[in-house]
């Protein structure tokens, strides 16, 4: 197990290394120039060139890709172009942010949509079936931001029950974050729920035609007993690493339920850095999102690992 | 989805001959085992037509089908060009209401279909070609090619949607490239669709996706005894992954293409609607929605929830297709 | 339409400031006010800035020489001023007891530095009227200011109009931040600085004029102007700094809400390249200009709270705006026949800001029935300054390498200098039309030197008759600047640069 | 080995009347619904089983036994549906029962055991909670299940119950999960146990095992047993009754001894003729095979359901259905000519004749090692071998003993490690495919166990072959043509086949096409590699008949690898028996099989169940064939060998001794000991059927 979770480690710091070469490459390609973008279309050549050379974003590229890479290593970003503060101070709200909306919808999304994915394998075909997979499938259809528009007016200004921004004040407790956040977070488990509830399905209903599960329900168990002992645990497995795969877009990838509720997480911080051709901004947030998206996929594999022992033989190998 | 390279059991099985066999019965067998078939598909098809979620489904695709190929002719007004009171509510001559500037909601919905038509399946499309090439490699090689290629497919994963929008969106511009090369490998990548980088994007956005897929399935594959046959014989690499392996796993790659076409409508929509999609004027249903989410506050919900409403019909629709047609497969 | 019929709009009558004046006075002590804003673009560096986000900021802890005054501009620092006979030479006399939140008495060496700072970063509507040293600081209390050529607008430059203009402290340099170095002569004392979500004010103890009744203002930073409508609706917040009546439907007919419009300088410019492609001939330009429905733009766009524009820069709000030249109505027929019956295909280039791309879709609809087909790239407002409207690295003269045709946005300006000299002028820093009349710079030059408004009437009267004969912009209408609160609060004093005065609020 | 044999008597008694049958299954019809038709699959399936007795189903692939089975317990595939009869399980109609009931019938009165017992237990749960549950849901207290989990293990035989309880499924073997999952079916002491083929996909030695295990195991408990299984042999060593299924229907039934002796439909006797019984070899005559296939399930088949592959077939068999002839002491038949069943032909005798020649391949020092997460696996050691042409060269051993790395080594898909040699035509081969030539590359090709996985699914018939054919041959594509008409006609594959693809061909018929493609490029040697396991018997006698022909015919030489010695014994010349990568023994067939053997090989002939009723010398073989990893030391066979002489065949490599001309045993014994050992062991066997290990099974067999 530990060799296999050092080799995955020493695997994931290779996909580091070409994410922050994709985002340098990228970065690279747009075509406006730094001192430029910071100092605005009015201020003079002269300036834009003393901050360029300040920045070093005059550098030849492969020096600037030097430093990015060096970074990258000793993990310290400096400075952010634009607002000359120091990357990380910038980057620890949205992540702590993102992280706070991206678990608590989880929280809200998983056990529902396992026990409706499970529910509806065990009514197969029938009409509440049918209705779960429909409803899932409606429910992951609309973007997010439209229900989280809907959501907003709905809860949050005609009934009041709700913040309509997720930006709390600080200080706020924690039993009232949960209100703030509770709308963006249900717009996003909105569209989860569907999804999950899919794939459990497709995995419950593998696991109710395997050999195990006819052996237990000969043993005379009851139907709750084979679920709960056998399938479940079998069934986890897919679920969990198609759960995994999305928490890394449930940390950069949210931005519609971002904009919506004004709720500055990653998404947003990338989408403004990389508009402003903030690189060390840019870089240290998408190399975040990638050690989160990293860190949960081999998280996943672990729990797998753990449930599903076979699978533990797989990651020996 | 491998079910559906094995065929069902006791269906299209033909009946075996042994060298005693009187050779007329042979024919006769073989007619029979024609026939089968033909009735076994025929089944098949009445199966199907007799799902509702699969009539639901092609209806609904039907609709917006005819309604983008039909559109100038069959929209109650011009979807670009009739203004008239903005953000009239739904009724009366406007069954959809207006939008900010006047136009026919109900018009630009139905016109909207096209590009959305366009530009879902041809990204779909793009990205499964180019996700089965590596995915295909990946899973035939192995080894140090795949776990190369692997860690490139992970970064992308890992790439925020929005980073890959922007990206493309700036380095191309919104309109076509200047450079001749650059736009012509677009026109003839995208088949000409008018929003080439839209098409580009989904298309990378989702190539690893596919990839993953398509490596479990030639992993799956590449040690049958049909790839050792191959290259017992002396078959190339290439001719193994392309002509021995690719048509055995065409199955998981239609349904992931059927399944992709679902995911690019709404991301379309979604790339859009953080602008960095679909260019106005044009009738794209998530820019629609992004013009006019914001009223939804003051009670204008009209322009936002008919698009959003398509968009969720037709990702609706193409599931339940594929769903179906699974379903009967499996049968 | 003309002058009288753009005055029945919502807001208080013809300046370029609102101030809410239903329930003046009264009010109780202390509470925090909530205030939406747009997230502010960079730094809080005061030179260097250029966004309303940042000016609400500076504009709280921060004075000017001149400030919001009701109907015209009021002494701020400056107690008063006045300018020498040709409005070379300004002389303002500084408001005395004023300390810095930091320590020490505010001098006219602090205004001097500021200027300074100011002419260096070549960032504000001074550039060019004053260079390096302009200001003489022989008596602390009073600022003599040598101006380039004389200016009979001079005060204006240095009001909150002109946002970059705030004093600081002469121990600032280039680079130095509100939130880095907190400090201010003004009512609020910065707190807390984040620049992705808020700040929060305070009332400062230092400050010499009648204390804030309110102990706190708070700000918001939003990017999108639907959410900051639904945060008012869902009370979360109390102020909106700014918003359009595009996606500020809700607002409108919200009984719990004031809305603050009034009359601004606030325009768009459709400018045309006069030196090649398809505008270069003028008969194009104005065919274009011909058919531009620009009543139909005003009701759509913004349900009337806008007057329709002239295609010249020299706004209706302004004294000196001469209503007697013609008024460019539609005509399609005669843009027809200028275009000589033949079709013309071109890309208008816009950046995707508040209604800018509704207003492109609405000009293609109506130029295609002159037969000019539009073709629209809207891009990201970074991507649209940086390679459509006046390039990065513009080749010389300034600005050249612009697109052909492109609307661009302008905020409000108390005098149309800015507009008249660096979107209009010969090598014009922002001329992106590469506009270059004689006539035209004649006319700029008589303005400038007017002293007094009949005088300069006179000079608009050249102005505006030559801009619409020219056409280097079409200039389709003039926007209201609108602004509101909830009817929970009072004296909310509001400019059109997003400005928001918060020191006579208070709870109802 | 004896020639004699005699007939079993009946077991036990059937005729006890007033309890009622543990099983009784009456006029069972059950369709499957398939793209939403129901086709039918069980036709009025009757029989009975009574307490205690063992009851067999036989019949071809695709007949309906599982489906029998799963009726029995009611738990049919989804798409199931019993649409007519009654199934009585001691007394009570479980067709009727509510969910209540039937969980409590599962619970306490029936019980099933399957195939591929890998699968059947739950992968993510230690076995001791499995096991525990069987016994809780029994009431039981949790102290008390896992008391009564160890004692059910030990019941089965497991050595260390504690240990196996503690580990997960995967990290058992085989034939210990098959005992741990006899141990849950047993926790309840069902009146039914349903075994649904549990030896299938088991080693010989192992399924010897397991199946002991169960005859032991009917002694202590009073269950009824219905056994499914495709090999004859198992059923007719552990059945006293058996019924014989042909397209969902029991066409004959009766005591075990006498169906297999004495069989009195068309059906039974066409399978039986099937298989190479009683040691006969090709050289002999060839298998008989029952021509055509079995109906596709929902036909409609109004007559007999034998009518098409019936040599006895009648008008009045199309159209009537046949009655169900009693004849007498509970054994019947459903056949209209029961009268006519001697008139059914024997196939012509001596197809082939066993031809010596000159040396084709030569293996020498062959060895090879994979890797495998950080250990060294040494998969084949230092083997040597020659093949003459045209011979047949059988290769067996237990699971993983070897064979398919040898065969892979020979052929060069894994290279063999450095220092071994291979020789074809006195010419050095490389030992990789990719360095040879393409004559080498085309003399040697493989024909593979699963027919379905060796041949692209893709592809049409005709492909698959014209580009073997092309890329082996180099002929153009129309010679390619022709060549591709000539190979069909010779495997007897009609010109419409070559247009299907293989998912609309049968398994017998696939693999012909993998033969035929095997064959395209007139190879010197052909590997195959276990062709017939996968198929039925009558099925498995058209190919082994094709493949002594086509040898006949072009000189082919032949590396046969089965699992199945019976077969091995019909086709192959000479005999290697192999064990740990290592040849333990090589000689002639009739050699090898008349000993004195390797108390290896001696092991692996006594754990062939045999059809003919033949007593067998049980030597049991303990525990299971080690990993390659660490092999034992000496000799690499001591720890299971029952002949194992301490301090010397743990110490040394035994020695390779020439018992006669060609036939080589590596042992320490001398032949003539081990000659003396085994004749002693088999006069024992005559006289009472030998059990080493479970002697009280034996005790109470009657003889
Ligand atoms: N769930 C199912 N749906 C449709 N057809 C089925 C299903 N299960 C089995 N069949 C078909 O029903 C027939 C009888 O199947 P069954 O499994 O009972 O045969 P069997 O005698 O046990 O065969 P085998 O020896 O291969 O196990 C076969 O033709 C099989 O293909
Ligand atoms: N690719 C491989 N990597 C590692 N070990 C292997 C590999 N292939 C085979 N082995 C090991 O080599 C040994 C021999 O395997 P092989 O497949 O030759 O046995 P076999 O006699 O053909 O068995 P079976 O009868 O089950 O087909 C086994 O222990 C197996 O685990
Ligand atoms: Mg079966
Ligand atoms: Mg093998």
């Amino acid at each position: 197990m530990l060799p296999y979770i050092l080799r995955r480690l020493v695997l994931a710091l290779v996909t580091l290394w070409l994410l922050a070469t994709i985002v340098f490459l990228v970065a690279n390609v747009l075509p406006n120039d730094v001192g430029r973008t910071i100092l605005g279309p009015f201020a003079p050549q002269e300036t834009v060139d003393a901050l360029n050379a300040e920045l070093g974003t005059d550098d030849p590229m492969l020096a600037q890709y030097g430093r990015q890479m060096k970074a990258l290593v000793t993990f310290d970003y400096g400075d952010s172009y634009q607002s000359k503060r120091p990357v990380w101070g910038i980057l620890s709200g949205p992540l702590w942010r993102s992280a706070k909306l991206a678990f608590y919808a989880l929280v809200m999304t998983v056990p529902i949509a396992v026990a409706a994915g499970m529910f509806a394998a065990r009514k197969r075909d029938r009409l509440s079936d049918r209705t779960i997979v429909l409803a899932g499938l409606a429910s992951s259809s609309i973007p997010e931001f439209v229900t989280g528009s809907i959501l907003a007016v709905v809860f949050g200004v005609a009934f009041g029950w709700f913040p309509v921004l997720a930006s709390f004040p600080p200080g706020t407790s924690v039993v009232s974050q949960l209100r703030f956040l509770f709308l963006p977070a249900l717009s996003m488990s909105v569209v989860y729920f569907g999804y999950i509830a899919r794939m459990m399905r497709a995995s419950t209903i593998r696991a109710l035609e395997a050999d195990y599960t006819r052996t237990a329900v000969m043993k005379g168990l009851s139907q709750s007993q084979v679920m709960r002992t056998h399938v479940l645990r079998n069934a986890m497995g897919p679920t969990i690493s198609v759960i995994s795969v999305q928490v890394g877009y449930l940390f950069g990838g949210i931005i519609g339920v971002e904009k919506v509720f004004n709720y500055n997480g990653l998404g947003q911080t990338v989408l403004i850095a990389a508009k402003a051709k903030d690189l060390p901004l840019l870089q240290a947030s998408v190399v975040i999102i990638g050690i989160v998206y990293m860190l949960s996929t081999l998280l996943a594999d672990i729990v797998i690992a753990w449930l599903n022992p076979r699978a533990r033989l797989e990651l020996g190998s | 989805m491998d079910e559906e390279l094995v065929s069902t059991p006791g269906s299209d099985q033909v009946v075996d001959l042994s060298r005693s066999g009187p050779v007329t019965m042979q024919m006769t067998v073989l007619q029979q085992a024609a026939v089968e078939r033909k009735q076994a598909r025929r089944e098949r098809w009445q199966l199907l037509r007799r799902r509702p979620g699969f009539l639901i489904g092609a209806g609904i695709s039907l609709f917006w089908v005819v309604c983008a190929v039909l559109y100038d002719r069959i929209t109650p007004f011009d979807p670009f060009d009739d203004l008239s009171t903005p953000l009239a509510r739904p009724g009366g001559e406007h069954w959809f209401g207006t939008d900010q500037i006047g136009r026919d909601v109900l018009s630009r919905v139905m016109a909207g279909s096209r590009d959305v038509l366009v530009i879902a399946p041809i990204s779909a499309v793009i990205s499964v070609v180019t996700g089965t090439l590596l995915g295909l490699v990946m899973g035939y090689y192995r080894g140090l090619v795949d776990d190369v290629l692997s860690r490139i497919v992970e970064a992308f994963l890992a790439l925020p949607v929005v980073l890959v929008g922007l990206l493309a969106l700036v380095t191309f511009g919104s309109s076509e490239p200047e450079n001749g090369f650059l736009r012509w490998t677009l026109k003839i990548l995208t088949l000409g669709a008018s929003e080439p980088v839209v098409v580009i994007v989904v298309a990378v956005l989702f190539t690893p996706i596919v990839a993953r897929t398509v490596r479990a399935a030639v992993m799956a594959e590449r040690d049958l005894d049909y790839v050792t046959s191959a290259r017992l014989r002396g078959e190339t690499n290439l001719f193994i992954m392309t002509r021995e392996i690719l048509p055995n796993i065409v199955g998981p790659i239609v349904v992931e293409l059927t399944v992709r076409i679902g995911y690019a409508i709404f991301t379309v929509a979604t790339l859009s609607f953080l602008g960095v999609g679909v260019q106005p004027p044009s009738p794209d249903w998530g820019l629609i929605i992004s013009d006019h989410y914001s009223l939804m506050n003051g009670g204008i919900w009209w322009p936002t929830l008919f698009p959003a409403l398509a968009i969720a019909s037709l990702v609706i629709a193409v599931n339940l297709i594929a769903d179906s047609i699974q379903a009967v497969n499996d049968r | 339409g003309d002058d009288e019929d753009a005055d029945d709009d919502g807001g208080s009558s013809g300046t370029d400031a609102g101030t809410d004046t239903t329930a003046a006075g009264g009010g109780s002590e202390g509470g925090t006010i909530r205030v939406a804003t747009q997230k502010p673009a960079g730094a809080l560096d005061p030179v260097a800035m250029q966004d309303l986000g940042s000016y609400g900021m500076l504009v709280q802890s921060f004075e000017f020489l001149t400030t919001l005054g009701d109907d015209d501009i009021a002494p701020g620092l400056a107690t008063e001023w006045s300018p020498n006979e040709d409005g070379s030479v300004w002389t303002f006399k500084l408001r005395p007891g004023v300390t810095w939140q930091s320590g020490g008495d505010f001098t006219s060496a602090d205004v001097a530095a500021t200027m300074d700072r100011l002419v260096e970063a070549g960032n504000s509507a001074l550039k060019g009227v004053i260079e390096t040293g302009a200001v003489d600081t022989t008596d602390p209390l009073t600022a003599v200011f040598t101006l380039a050529a004389p200016n009979g607008n001079f005060p204006y430059l240095v009001s909150v109009f002109n946002a970059q203009a705030v004093i600081t402290k002469a121990d600032w340099t280039s680079g130095t931040t509100l939130d880095a170095k907190p400090d201010g002569t003004g009512p609020w004392k910065l707190e807390s600085y984040d620049p992705n979500t808020g700040a929060r004010f305070v009332k400062s103890d230092t400050y010499d004029g009648t204390p804030p009744k309110l102990d706190a203002v708070e700000f918001q930073f939003f990017t999108d102007l639907g959410t900051q409508v639904t945060a008012v609706q869902g009370g979360a917040v109390d102020v909106i700094t700014q918003f359009q009546v595009i996606g500020g439907d809700a607002l409108f007919n919200d009984p719990n809400f004031n809305v603050l419009g009034f009359r601004a300088a606030t325009h768009r410019q459709i400018w045309m390249r006069v030196d090649e492609g398809a505008f270069a001939d003028k008969a194009v330009r104005q065919a274009v200009a011909l058919a531009v429905d620009r009543d139909a733009l005003v009701e759509t766009l913004f349900r009337g709270q806008a007057e329709v524009g002239n295609d010249h820069v020299i706004a209706p709000i302004y004294p000196y705006f001469d209503s007697s030249v013609p008024q460019r109505t539609r005509d399609v027929e005669a843009a027809k026949e200028l275009l000589g019956g033949e079709t013309l295909d071109v890309v208008l280039h816009a950046g995707d800001l508040q209604e800018i791309p509704q207003l492109a879709e609405l000009l293609q609809v109506q130029l295609k029935e002159a037969g000019i087909n539009v073709e629209i790239a809207l891009e990201s407002l970074d991507t649209f300054y940086g390679a459509q409207w006046c390039p990065a690295e513009p080749a010389e003269p300034p600005c050249s390498g612009a697109a052909e045709f492109g609307i661009v946005d302008y905020g409000h300006r108390s005098t149309p200098d800015v507009y008249l000299n660096a979107a209009l002028s010969t090598n014009g820093i922002w001329n992106s039309s590469q506009y270059a009349s004689d006539d035209f710079m004649a006319a700029f030059t008589e303005f400038q030197a007017a002293i007094g408004v009949d005088a300069q009437k006179a000079a608009c009267t050249k102005i505006q008759t030559i801009l619409n004969e020219d056409v280097p912009v079409c200039l389709p209408y003039w926007y209201n600047y609108i602004s509101g609160h909830t009817k929970a609060f009072t004296g909310v004093r509001v400019s059109a640069l997003g400005q928001v005065f918060l020191d006579q609020a208070s709870a109802v | 080995m004896t020639d004699t044999h005699s007939p079993d008597e009946p077991r036990r008694s059937t005729v006890a009347t007033e309890v009622p049958p543990a099983l009784a299954v009456e006029d069972l019809e059950v369709a499957y619904v398939v793209r939403g038709i129901p086709r039918q699959v069980l036709r009025g399936v009757s029989f009975h089983v009574a307490p205690g007795e063992a009851y067999g189903l036989v019949g071809e692939s695709g007949c309906g036994k599982s489906t029998t089975a799963y009726s029995a317990l009611r738990y049919l595939p989804r798409n199931g549906r019993i649409t007519g009869g009654r199934v009585l399980v001691d007394g009570s109609d479980i067709t009727s029962m509510s969910d209540a009931e039937l969980r409590e019938f599962r619970a306490s009165k029936a019980s099933m055991v399957y195939q591929d017992p890998g699968s059947a237990l739950n992968p993510t749960i230690k076995v001791g909670p499995q096991v525990v549950e069987a016994f809780r849901i029994l009431g039981q207290s949790k102290t008390e299940a896992q008391t009564s989990a160890l004692h059910a293990l030990q019941r089965v035989r497991i050595a260390d119950p504690a240990r196996v309880l503690g580990r997960y499924p995967h990290q058992l073997s085989g034939g210990m999960l098959q005992r741990v999952v006899i141990a849950m079916a047993l926790a309840c002491n069902p009146r039914l146990l349903v075994l649904d083929e549990p030896t299938t996909g088991l080693d010989a030695t192992v399924e010897a095992e397991v199946l002991d295990l169960v005859r032991a195991l009917r002694t202590d408990t009073d269950s009824a047993i219905l056994l499914i299984a495709h090999n004859l042999g198992v059923i007719r060593s552990m059945c006293d009754r058996v019924g014989v299924m042909y397209a969902g229907t029991v066409v004959e039934e009766g005591d075990a001894s006498q169906i297999f002796d004495r069989p009195q439909h068309p059906y039974t006797v066409g399978l039986l003729r099937a298989l190479p019984r009683r040691g006969l070899r090709k050289t002999e005559r060839s298998l008989a095979t029952i021509p055509g296939a079995l109906p596709q399930i929902g036909a409609d088949l109004p007559g007999c359901v034998f009518v098409d592959r019936c040599e006895l077939a009648t008008h009045e068999c199309r159209t009537v259905p046949p009655p169900v002839v009693d004849l007498g002491d509970g054994r019947s038949s459903r056949c209209h000519h029961i009268d006519r069943i001697p008139e059914i032909r024997e196939p012509e005798a001596g197809a082939v004749v066993a031809s010596e020649g000159e040396t084709v391949l030569q293996i020498a020092g062959v060895s090879k090692t994979f890797r495998q997460s950080g250990h060294d696996v040494p998969a084949l050691v230092g083997v040597d071998l020659s093949l003459a042409d045209g011979e047949t060269l059988g290769l067996v051993g237990e699971s993983g003993s070897g064979k398919s790395t040898l065969a892979k080594a020979i052929l060069g898909i894994h290279a063999p490690d450095a220092g071994g040699e291979l020789t074809l035509d006195q010419r050095q081969l490389a030992t990789k495919i990719s360095k040879r030539s393409s004559d080498d590359k085309r003399a040697m090709q493989i024909v593979f166990q699963n027919p379905d996985s060796a041949l692209n699914s893709a592809w049409t018939v005709r492909k698959i072959l014209r580009r073997s054919v092309q890329k082996l041959t180099g002929l153009n594509q129309q010679a390619a043509d022709d060549r591709v008409a000539v190979l069909a006609d010779h495997l007897r594959l009609s010109p419409r086949h070559l247009d299907l693809k293989p998912s609309q061909l049968s398994g017998g018929l696939k693999q012909r096409v993998a033969i035929a493609r095997a064959f395209a490029g007139d190879p010197r040697i052909v590997v195959c590699d276990e062709p017939t396991s996968a198929l039925d018997v009558s099925v498995q006698a058209a190919i082994l008949n094709l493949l002594a022909e086509l040898q006949a015919e072009q000189r082919t030489s032949y590396v046969f690898i089965s699992h199945d010695l019976g077969v091995v014994r019909y086709l192959a010349d000479r005999i290697a028996v192999m064990y740990l990568g290592r040849i333990m023994e090589i000689g002639a067939t009739d050699d090898v099989f008349a000993g004195p053997h390797h108390p290896y090989t001696e092991a692996l002939l006594s754990a062939v169940p045999s059809v003919d009723g033949e007593p067998s010398t049980r030597i049991r073989l303990d525990g299971e064939i080690p990993s390659p990893a660490n092999p034992p030391s000496g000799c690499v066979f001591h720890p299971r060998c029952p002949r194992f002489i301490e301090g010397t065949c743990d110490r040394e490599e035994p020695p390779m001794v020439e018992v006669s001309l060609g036939h080589v045993i590596r042992c320490h014994i001398p032949p003539d000991e081990l000659r003396v050992l085994q004749a002693r062991t088999a006069a024992a066997a005559d006289a009472t059927e030998v059990d080493a290990v479970a002697d009280s099974v034996v005790s109470d067999e009657p003889r």
